[in-house]
């Protein structure tokens, strides 16, 4: 009950305070909280990254493995993409295979992934009909502050950029090459709490938000993805007002965390 | 994939005889099942879907109860038969997030207060598969949601828009959707509220906005069979 | 609380009627409600069909696909059934893997097809030991009015009436060929309502029996298959009583429903 | 398949030396387990299995209890090593179907009535098979059921009579049944009434009435059994 | 919560047999209840023993099938050890995939055979990476009256040793052998009450005790295996007691029920 | 398998150039999570490890709950990409059981009954695995129950011993683990209470009590990490 009453007096004053134009933790409407992109950090993955905003943390891992393609793209690698919300992360996280909600995220990172053309399929393909290389990503939230979907899709191409295909361990060649990457899309999700457009929300302006939307853009600046969650109707003007924000959001998060990452990637698998 | 056609608009008309911002046929029946509370089958050129609404009836168990409001569920699923390879019996992870989205879609029209405790049950089976499918199952749930006695401040209708051969269109086959390079399923209100958006693919910003715009007449058109349907059933009912 | 009044005062209602010889809907004992059979609903299935016998309704699609043999029946195709029942059917059905009542009626119509030798298992082997066809028969109850069994299998055996061996687009010929139907057997199920028998029983006919028993029986008039299924027993007179009628009546439904279908697949079948 | 044997019956008889209205030798002990309420272990032929009973004990989650009388839940499970190729432990489709139909064998006797809210549980084990599973499994449960004190109006007694090379026999072996034209496993109580009934494969109206008629021969040696090994259980306590 | 009291007594009884050196059975702290090894008792199995310790029944039945190798042994035979709390065996066992307590039996009965080396599993394999044969070691419960870890680690050995490669049935050769057999491990379970070390706790003593510990050791009289199991701690000293008192136990069980076994079945391999 | 390198030890040293009785390089930090109510993050060698604590807070469903105690859960998940083949995400039987024998060997020293009617999750997520991961799972857990502020009678703490190449080591790696021939995982209180005990492989009774000898150092040592790291953490408020 009295979890209750707190839950209605931090509603209200989170109302409040948005309809002033503030946050709680004072950001403006349209600032992330603090991001940190830390890659290669699991040993046995073939790719990964830790995502942390604000408090927010999650681990994307890529295992790479051969396999058979799919009947109808014989000449195609694959992507399965899976999240797990493991219930370190969260008191309302329970063990169990991934709910409604972990099946969202991970099929719009999936998405991000795969419709953007960030990997190019055709690419992966050993032998037409036999043989590709399934890409295996795995996203585990460690910590739920709110907006998994950006701190998952970020790790998810940050893991992508670091990943390379392990073709000397299942002798199919004497070098691991690079994954091919060929668009950096960026996932940005805005709140609307009432009537405010938000973005970066935090669990609790999540939790009080009448519906979230991500946007993902690709380099180009193209639209690569949109994915509206939760109960409330939007507007049409708010949806442009979103994408515009998006786009520009999204820009500055590239070049800040992935084209940096982009680059030391690739002087690193010089060295290599 | 060899069996990719060259064109997939050509003069104007696309593979289907189309123009750009043509919907494909639509056929709506309402009260077509007779244990359900509300009922419709919608066929949306190959598309053939049933709805069903159950309730508001009781919930169990009852920890799950919402003491202020109705509790929405809403079950999209696939028949085995329905797509080329047979698919397994069952929810798989695309089902799942379609059942939310369309959930979503649909929850902010009803008067969900009116039923504290209870819960409404939306069930669609689809029973043949061409693209759109999610689009017809909130069509159909709409109505059947009506059909039940639902009490909604208006009635969903949805459709895709997306980009083949670089062009915005409305309403894509199976074969657009393959072949295009964007899907874009969207729910919306009369009035104008977007209640569901989903995106795959590359649009630019000018795209998106024609999408926006094509995307409402489609919703209009749907609408006005939605309506035509409901009052077919009821028109003895309305004349007294 | 309220439920159960009525159901207690239907359930007097239904007993007395059956007493004086009458069924709720003014059906005599051994009559059918309406039956309408509609075929190749399905585009994408091999074989589709839809049953409605009375309210009841229920789709059957037939999917086609080559797969490997069972180890002890090398040169014999398989057939798969399978029963959903639909929570759009009944305020009954919920969500989840079929129950113990969509398995048994998924395993009587599935023995219905099998043992009556309705299909000649040996001309769906492609390459002995390697490929055969497997046969999936899916059964959705759409609407449950009582009576899901006769209706699933006159269901099944339609569908299989129409349906074409994918030959073309499994690249293992040029023309597909129609499924070898060599039998149409027809189930018929009799409800004991304290000690009347009843055929085809509705779903409030069902509730109160205390029994119900299918026969099924081949186009040569010899018993095909039986399934007792309820928890009251039954003489050996009512059985003998039960099996006599579903003789004839498996009859006229086999020659109204089947035997049309049947020989307009053929002719259909010549014109593609 | 190349181990069909040429004939299963030659002159009257049949592979194991049979005559067509014979049984399979049986064994059948009383109260072989101890954490169970009623036990009983049985072999005919190739067929090892043990039924055990517990209860009739409280219903959990209570929402489960039946105001008025027991219930009576049935599981019966092949061991993966009962059958030539290993099993996946759990149940499957025919389990579940068996399991189903061996309880409506069994609850017409038992008297429900004199334990609302409560359940029974009836459990069977296959631990060897050779068709004919599913009458065992009933037989042994039947015993087990009146070790455990269950009030009952009498005993089932099961047994399966089925066509083998153009003639009616009774309880086929599982080379019979997989090369014979018709099984039909059947379960009666002492009064004659059929509890459960299936029959597979193909028999004219006569064959099905002179299989019934084989059937109830083959339940009473069946019964005479059961009897027996209740008696022998129980003699000490009878004799007093 | 009159079994609760009933449970409470027979606690306290317990407690103060153990006490003063005494069992509710008048067994010595060291002593074992009656053992019963009854072989090839399933016509269906490879391999198949029935094991009675006092009133705890068990049956192992093992099933060789040919197989793919595990990526990483390409030369070697697998184990695959499954334990299955029959319903039947005790009125705390519920229908259902295995809980923990089965899953922990089945791993340390697998433990126990696997890494005593008690099975040359390079001689398992029938063409390197290709094939191999599998051995599936099925301990079904039937009757639970305590230490289900030594029936069941006894019933496996002795299934084991009557086990013959199905060589003629998967036409592999002309004749079956015996599985190679190289050690013949035994559990020993001991449990703690109240700082007494008991053998062989009945499911009584087992309810009460802090824990229960099994020793495994091989014919040579080293350790292969332990496993500690329970809440309550143990010291070193209880620790290197109850090994001492493991090896002595293991070597007249092994004497006494597999040594016999393992000449038998050697003997009517010899007459088969 | 090819890749068996030819020693394990050379001249006293270890692959890794460890002494036989020495632990690999460790890091541990406590509160690293800020929504479990305790956490704490372990790498011993290879391995990488988040712990975290929630509760103690209700029990549902409710008839789950104890009158008298805590209920204590462990959970120990292995991440897909912590080993070399991918796992399927999800418990499997060996994470069943080392969530059985974890949940017993921190048990002991929770003050249970200060907490009746509740529940304490222990969750483990291994994120990098090179052999020994249950005991850096108890390691870090135990940590995060004290950061957690769950009343305790001690701390426990865990290591592996094992014998390799003939010779009674501390803290297997991977490669030592596969190739070695035996591996004993341990836990145990300040005090000497073993709470935790495992062995596979071969080890005779002189071997077992080196072994044992060798773990109470290994555990001494792991016992001064995890008191330093939660000093370090609360030295701001010790210092008071």
């Amino acid at each position: 009950m009295s979890e209750d009453i707190i839950a209605e007096i931090k509603r209200d004053y989170i109302y409040n305070l948005a309809k002033n134009g503030k946050r709680v933790d004072g950001r403006a409407f349209d600032e992330y909280r603090q991001i940190e992109v830390e890659t290669r950090i699991i040993g046995n993955a073939e790719g990964s990254a830790k995502v942390k905003i604000g408090n927010t943390q999650v681990v994307v891992g890529v295992k790479i493995q051969p396999g058979k393609p799919f009947p109808d793209t014989p000449d195609q690698g694959a992507i399965i993409t899976n999240a797990e919300f493991a219930p370190i992360a969260s008191p309302s996280f329970e063990p169990g295979p991934p709910d409604e909600n972990a099946t969202e995220l991970a099929r719009v990172v999936d998405r991000g992934v795969r419709e953007s053309g960030a990997i190019d399929l055709a690419k992966l393909c050993i032998t037409e009909g036999e043989d590709i290389w399934m890409v295996f990503i795995d996203v585990y939230v460690l910590d739920h502050d709110g907006n998994l979907v950006d701190a998952s899709a970020l790790g998810a191409i940050a893991a992508l950029l670091n990943t390379k295909l392990p073709i000397v361990r299942y002798k199919l060649g004497t070098e691991d090459v690079p994954l091919p990457i060929s668009d950096l899309p960026v996932a940005i999700t805005a709140a609307d709490i009432d009537g405010e457009i938000l973005l970066d929300p935090s669990l609790d302006e999540e939790l009080i938000a009448s519906t979230l939307i991500t946007i993902i853009t690709g380099k180009d600046g193209s639209l690569a993805g949109i994915q509206k969650s939760g109960m409330g109707p939007l507007t049409f003007d708010q949806i442009f007002h979103i994408t515009d924000l998006a786009y520009k959001k999204a820009k500055d998060i590239r070049e800040k965390y992935l084209e940096i990452v982009d680059d030391q990637s690739r002087e690193e698998g010089k060295k290599d | 994939m060899s069996d990719k056609p060259n064109k997939l608009i050509e003069k104007g008309k696309r593979l289907d005889g189309r123009k750009v911002d043509e919907l494909r046929p639509i056929k709506m029946e309402v009260g077509v099942l007779k244990r359900a509370d509300g009922s419709c089958y919608m066929e949306l050129g190959g598309n053939k879907a049933i709805a069903a609404v159950y309730g508001p009836r009781a919930v169990h168990p009852r920890h799950l109860q919402e003491a202020t409001q109705v509790i929405i569920r809403y079950r999209y699923d696939m028949a085995s038969f329905s797509v080329k390879e047979r698919k397994r019996p069952g929810p798989d992870r695309r089902s799942i997030e379609i059942s939310k989205v369309s959930r979503e879609a649909l929850a902010p029209v009803i008067l969900k207060e009116y039923f504290p405790r209870s819960v409404i049950d939306i069930f669609v089976e689809i029973l043949q598969a061409d693209a759109g499918t999610r689009t017809v199952g909130i069509n159909a749930s709409s109505v059947a949601l009506a059909d039940a006695g639902i009490p909604m401040r208006g009635i969903v209708s949805s459709c895709a828009v997306g980009k083949v051969d670089g062009e915005i269109v409305l309403d894509l086959t199976g074969q657009e959707d393959n072949y295009g390079e964007a899907d874009m399923p969207i729910a919306m209100t009369q009035d104008g509220k977007i209640t569901l958006l989903q995106m795959d693919g590359h649009l630019t910003k000018e795209e998106f906005a024609q999408a926006i715009e094509l995307a409402k007449k489609g919703c209009k058109q749907i609408y006005e069979v939605q309506r035509s349907a409901l009052i077919s059933k009821y028109e003895g009912v309305s004349n007294v």
